[in-house]
């Protein structure tokens, strides 16, 4: 419950940061003002994030006031870098202002924000999907830094990232979640190599990055040796809540495409009439859902997205494919059919089309309760973390990671 | 936009969870259950003379607090919760919100005082699916300058008991709501309810002698106001009673032990229960951006009535269906409470539209053609 | 697969008892003979249950053609039995005859069948339901017999059988499955109390079952000390093909009162463009299922129902829910309503209404995925024994039971 | 009753899937489904000649081996089980199946000797969502004898190589079925379908020249029973697809380790593969019931032809796409197998009736009234 102290707080905090975003933009008006620029001056002004510290792009408000200014600039014409550096803008910044040091935060907050340097995130392995702590991507200390090698996979932006989040193990004696630690990695060092990873899409969104003797400088591990676990967590959960809050009108989106799709299809006489509450079902789940999501990100007094944005994620995954697949059928005949197969590699540079092939994004969606953790692991942190189930019986969290079952 | 229930709502909250716990506890709530009243006269009052509940939202000038239905709704959340039989749906969410919209003064004058001091037990009738398509009838009575009321209503909640009846009677000049005070044409048959813990009655009207508030053919859009007012008063009940079935199932998910483990180690039970938190939480959004609406943007009410309607009452069902499947056998006897909120979802999941009918309408709100044929 | 030389022998089989069958009724016509009478001779005829052993009831035929000659006989006008002795029928037949000694098969077939004694199951308690093998009933040997303390629960047709299934704990120093012991009780043994379990439909159709030092003769122990598990599981294996093998032909039970509903409510103008697709859905899901049910039952070579049972029961729950919540939507207002919660003890000597009250039906139906064996227990029993997944990890089975933690 | 597949069935059910994991594995499969033709010729040739699958069900008179709609299901199934990119289903569960029923003896002794053979490949086209309602159109030519037909059929399966087009077109005497040999008036145009195992064709017909096969206005009940047949070929190949798809869900459940643990005894993933067993069960029920009745009870074939077509290309569907969400992110790689079969799967739901369509027609069938206004 939100503490009535808190709540005016955050009142004379929103009117507060309306003003300053205007006299921002009156200074910086977007349509005479270089994009870079323009970023750069709002990461000085501290209202790139205005959540983080003063210097750090933000001016130390509530969390909850971030998507106020978004929109504002949105609003004002500004360029959209959400989806184009998503990893970094969505997840990496705010672990490396919650566990940077100055160092860090100085070189690489400010880049990442203007997009000069876009991120990629070196966490899922063959190995480590859903058990993500069992990776076995290992560094090993070495002069002033450490040595990497191993296999990730899934990594999106990966071709055109600068730069990668990385988790490595650097002990194997310790227990699988204990011995774990986080790097910043440059893309461009020897013996990285990415490779696409075709999907069922026929595009390659994904990459496989191959990591062979990498040498990443001590100064590039984030936190503490061991403590890679733990940060990783601030990137995940920052993960979920981007992937899950995506969207915030009414009827946009996944669900838009659908009543457009059924609009056309009783327009060209293939709809049925059980049709309608299909959509309808979905319309109203899919609203519910956004509800949740604008409930959520107004809860104020909070440093860091909780194990409810897995709420969202969930629903946004299990929706998304519901409602692509609606799509489909209400194409009749057209839904054997698909655009291309054409093997391409996407950098997100463009925003969202407004008018996708629903086949495709029916088959892309599929990825949806996949991709930054199965829709087992959120029901499972549903239970375990919002609502305080018991675990289940383990046998792989207090044994040396090596001596653990892999497949 | 934030329109999740503010500071002082949930001081409220407190105070009436604190009133319920005390005097409608499990026990209270199963004592009146098996009475035709279905309620303590005395909590009934106290409810109103002490907290003020009955008069939240009717305006100050007739004896209320004036609050808006942000603050009524967490009194019925919390009522939801417990499932305290009294009539408060009937004399407040449904005769008090019609009167308070129809705007008739006079009436208002007459009736709200009354309800707002607990003195009072009211009930909206009506005859078939739709209050707004009732074949109840009234026609203007020569010799006194009232109306005639007649027709059954078959089902009327809380009409066992209410002494005023708002009765929803279409006329000559088109729909009206008339009030009948008086036992004259009037016989009142109780049913057996599925859910025991809200008393239904049938009604049958014979020339019954009414009033008419407002202008029979003019009220329609105010009444239709009134009624998506209640249908999210409904809809806070439903998520009060949902949250309620998850606390319950987690709860003995983390008590109950089979195969050396507690049951809510297993994925089956667990996953269950994030499903039931996905449903609750959504659930939760509707309603509360409902009755937020209702206070503050009105031309939205229509959708976020229907939305809350239907989202709000299948949630509830669900939950309380897996409750029971969660508690096993015991679940299925009278005597766990589990039960208690199974009838009563699936009671009040047909009461003022079903789901598929709110979005059927919520289709034509948003002006989602239908398919012909 | 079935062996082509087991389906022609089948073929011959079918042929030979439809004309037993036909021999017998002639003798005994079902207008003119008394239904006792005509049962104990059924039973020497051994066309009681044609898959027993001779002088058992049966001719030592498949199994599989047992379902065509309850049919015949039921066309015949003959009563059924099968609701009002539905545990000894259904389970307690083929438990006794698979593990009886010639005494007990002796003793206790013939009556059983004819109806003279009523059987009921004492397996569950308070604290086993899923977990049976979990259960804390005890039997002390005393002199020749036992003496047996605890409480057993979900007893159906307690309070009017002369002879009850009992599963007890003869050692608690052994593992859990390990300990247990089968017995045939006599129900009017002193200390066997029978208290009626009042349910959320105002019935009570199962009972407790208080146990309190009831002797029972080591002649009524069935099978060795020990093997109480594995005998049970022939009962189980049993119950779940009765339960799901229910209604055999297209449109019975409770989908016709579905369809029944669904016109009432298109009649009287309460239905919804949305339903009729909601009612074919469960339709042909119901068909599916009952097709399934005689694809299992018609193979032939297997002298015990398998695991396979289990989708049987599985859908038959799931669906029976589905199927009369669907009716109780289709009432409109009057769902609000129930015909009534007076208390009542059922014998089920009647045989199922065709019209219920659908609104009770919904109500009863929210057990059928609760007894005999929650829905969750038969998908791990699909998934583990039917699809060879393996066993979550396990605590409670190889240590004592005395030592296994319970609630 | 038993209509399970007797050991005749089962027997050429062994020698069918030995040929095609032989001959048809996956490395072939995408071989050729990356190709316009989609097969290997040689197979082909082998499968009518060796195997004499093309001519299963064609009566011996025209070199086929006259066996029942239960064996060809058997070959379908088999077929759907590795995904086979063949012309088959145009040429024998459509245009074979067509000429069967259509009873034509000068065009079943043109044309069906040639489909057994395995020299002609066919297809049987049509415009709009049904054959019964097929846009095309024919007209006498006066001045050969025979018709034109006309028109643009937007999706034929195997369109694209066959050279035999059955065209299913209207007439000013009602519904007509026409044999197209050659290319004069015909434009064929290659589609990118969403499952690349199954060739797709746009096929435009300019007074194209044709034979009638039955005659005009005649031919409706005959074309009804051969597309009921073809939905139920469907069914088999879709049970086939999704028993393959459960064996590879639980050898990988089996195989995988998460957690310290094989994946398949998380309940998580051992419950959602129950639940599969049980949609490939009612799948399988419900295609060897249909087969079954096809080849005994002719009367029962459209209940059971939209029964089945309703329930199986659902499981199919289900199953094929919970295999991918089972697998994790390597089922959504263009390298794993599993996307071949949810293509697979989602296209052949759409194909010749939707779910929701065959759930109609069945409605119909059984006297279920639909809800009108």
């Amino acid at each position: 419950m939100n503490d009535p102290g808190q709540i005016d707080q955050a009142r004379t905090d929103q009117a507060t940061v309306q003003k300053l975003v205007e006299e921002f933009l009156a200074e910086h008006p977007p349509p005479t003002t270089d994009d870079r620029t323009l970023r750069a001056a709002r990461f000085d002004a501290g209202l790139a994030f205005v959540h983080f510290d003063p210097g750090c792009g933000g001016l130390g408000l509530d969390r909850s006031l971030q998507p106020l200014v978004e929109r504002l600039f949105l609003d004002a014409g500004c360029a959209d870098w959400s989806a184009r550096n998503v990893i970094g803008l969505g997840m990496g910044a705010a672990t490396i202002h919650t566990h940077g040091t100055d160092e860090q935060r100085a070189k690489y907050l400010k880049p990442l924000f203007t997009g000069e340097e876009i991120w990629c995130q070196l966490f899922s392995e063959p190995g480590a999907g859903s058990d993500l702590a069992a990776l076995a991507t290992r560094a090993v200390p070495e002069g002033d830094g450490y040595i990497i090698n191993g296999q990730k996979i899934w990594t999106s932006l990966g071709h055109v990232a600068r730069r990668g989040l990385l988790v490595a193990r650097t002990d194997p004696d310790r227990p699988k979640h204990r011995g774990l630690s986080y790097f910043l990695l440059d893309m461009t060092s020897p013996g990285v190599e990415v490779r696409p990873l075709r999907q069922i899409t026929g595009q390659a969104e994904f990459n496989e990055v191959y990591l062979t003797d990498v040498f990443v400088p001590a100064t590039d591990r984030l936190g503490a040796i061991g403590d890679g676990w733990r940060i990783s967590m601030t990137t995940l959960m920052n993960e979920r809540v981007a992937i899950g809050g995506r969207g915030n009108r009414r009827g946009d989106g996944a669900i838009g495409h659908a009543v457009a799709s059924y609009r056309d299809a009783v327009h060209a006489g293939r709809a049925h009439p059980a049709d309608r509450d299909r959509l309808m079902r979905l319309w109203t789940t899919v609203e519910a859902a956004r509800l949740t999501n604008i409930r959520a990100a107004a809860q104020v007094g909070r440093p860091t997205p909780g194990p409810e944005g897995s709420i969202a994620k969930l629903q946004y995954a299990e929706l998304n494919k519901a409602v692509y697949e609606l799509c489909v059928d209400l194409l009749g005949d057209a839904g054997m059919l698909i655009d291309n197969y054409t093997f391409s590699q996407p950098d997100l540079s463009s925003a969202a089309s407004d008018a996708p092939d629903v086949r495709r994004a029916f088959l892309r969606s599929l990825a949806n309760s996949i991709a930054g953790g199965t829709s087992e692991i959120m029901r499972n942190i549903l239970g375990e973390r919002v609502l305080g189930l018991p675990g289940e019986p383990r046998n792989d969290r207090d044994r040396p990671w090596k001596d653990v079952p892999r497949s | 936009m934030t329109f999740t229930p503010g500071p002082e709502a949930e001081e409220l909250r407190a105070v009436v969870r604190g009133f319920l716990e005390k005097r409608s506890g499990e026990a209270e709530v199963r004592r009146w259950m098996d009475t035709d009243a279905g309620h303590d006269p005395a909590v009934w009052g106290q409810a109103a003379t002490e907290l003020g509940l009955q008069g939240l939202a009717i305006d100050e000038r007739w004896g209320g607090s004036g609050a808006s239905a942000v603050e009524l709704g967490v009194v019925f959340e919390e009522m939801g919760r417990v499932l305290y039989g009294g009539p408060f749906f009937g004399t407040v969410a449904l005769a008090a919100t019609t009167l308070s919209e129809l705007g008739d003064t006079a009436a208002q004058d007459r009736y709200l005082p009354g309800i707002a001091a607990g003195d009072t037990l009211a009930a909206l009738a009506w005859a078939g699916p739709d209050p707004m398509t009732s074949t109840l009838r009234a026609q203007p009575d020569g010799a006194t300058g009232g109306w005639r009321v007649s027709g059954r209503a078959e089902l009327v909640v809380d009409g066992g008991v209410a002494g005023l009846l708002l009765a929803v009677a279409d006329t000559p000049d088109g729909l009206g709501v008339f009030a009948v005070e008086t036992t004259d044409g009037l016989t009142r048959t109780t049913l057996t309810p599925l859910d025991l813990t809200r008393k239904l009655a049938a009604l049958d009207f014979a020339d019954a002698p009414a009033t008419s508030i407002g202008t029979p053919g003019a009220i329609t859009d105010r009444l239709r106001r009134a009624l998506d007012i209640a249908v999210l008063m409904l809809a806070c009940e439903q998520v009060g009673g949902a949250a309620r079935v998850l606390d319950m199932a987690v709860e003995y998910a983390n008590t109950r032990v089979q195969f050396g483990r507690k049951i809510g180690s297993f994925q089956a039970i667990k996953h269950r229960c994030a499903d039931m938190l996905v449903e609750v939480e959504s659930a939760r959004s509707c309603a509360y951006y409902g009755v937020w609406m209702a206070a503050h943007q009105p031309e939205e009410l229509p959708i976020a009535a229907s939305l809350a309607g239907s989202v709000c009452s299948e949630a509830y069902t669900r939950c309380a269906l897996e409750n029971i499947q969660l508690h096993g056998g015991i679940g299925f006897t009278w005597e766990h409470p589990a039960h208690l909120y199974a009838k009563r979802a699936r009671s009040s999941q047909l009461f003022l539209g079903s789901p598929v009918r709110h979005r059927t309408r919520l289709a034509e709100l948003l002006d989602i053609p239908e398919v012909v044929g």
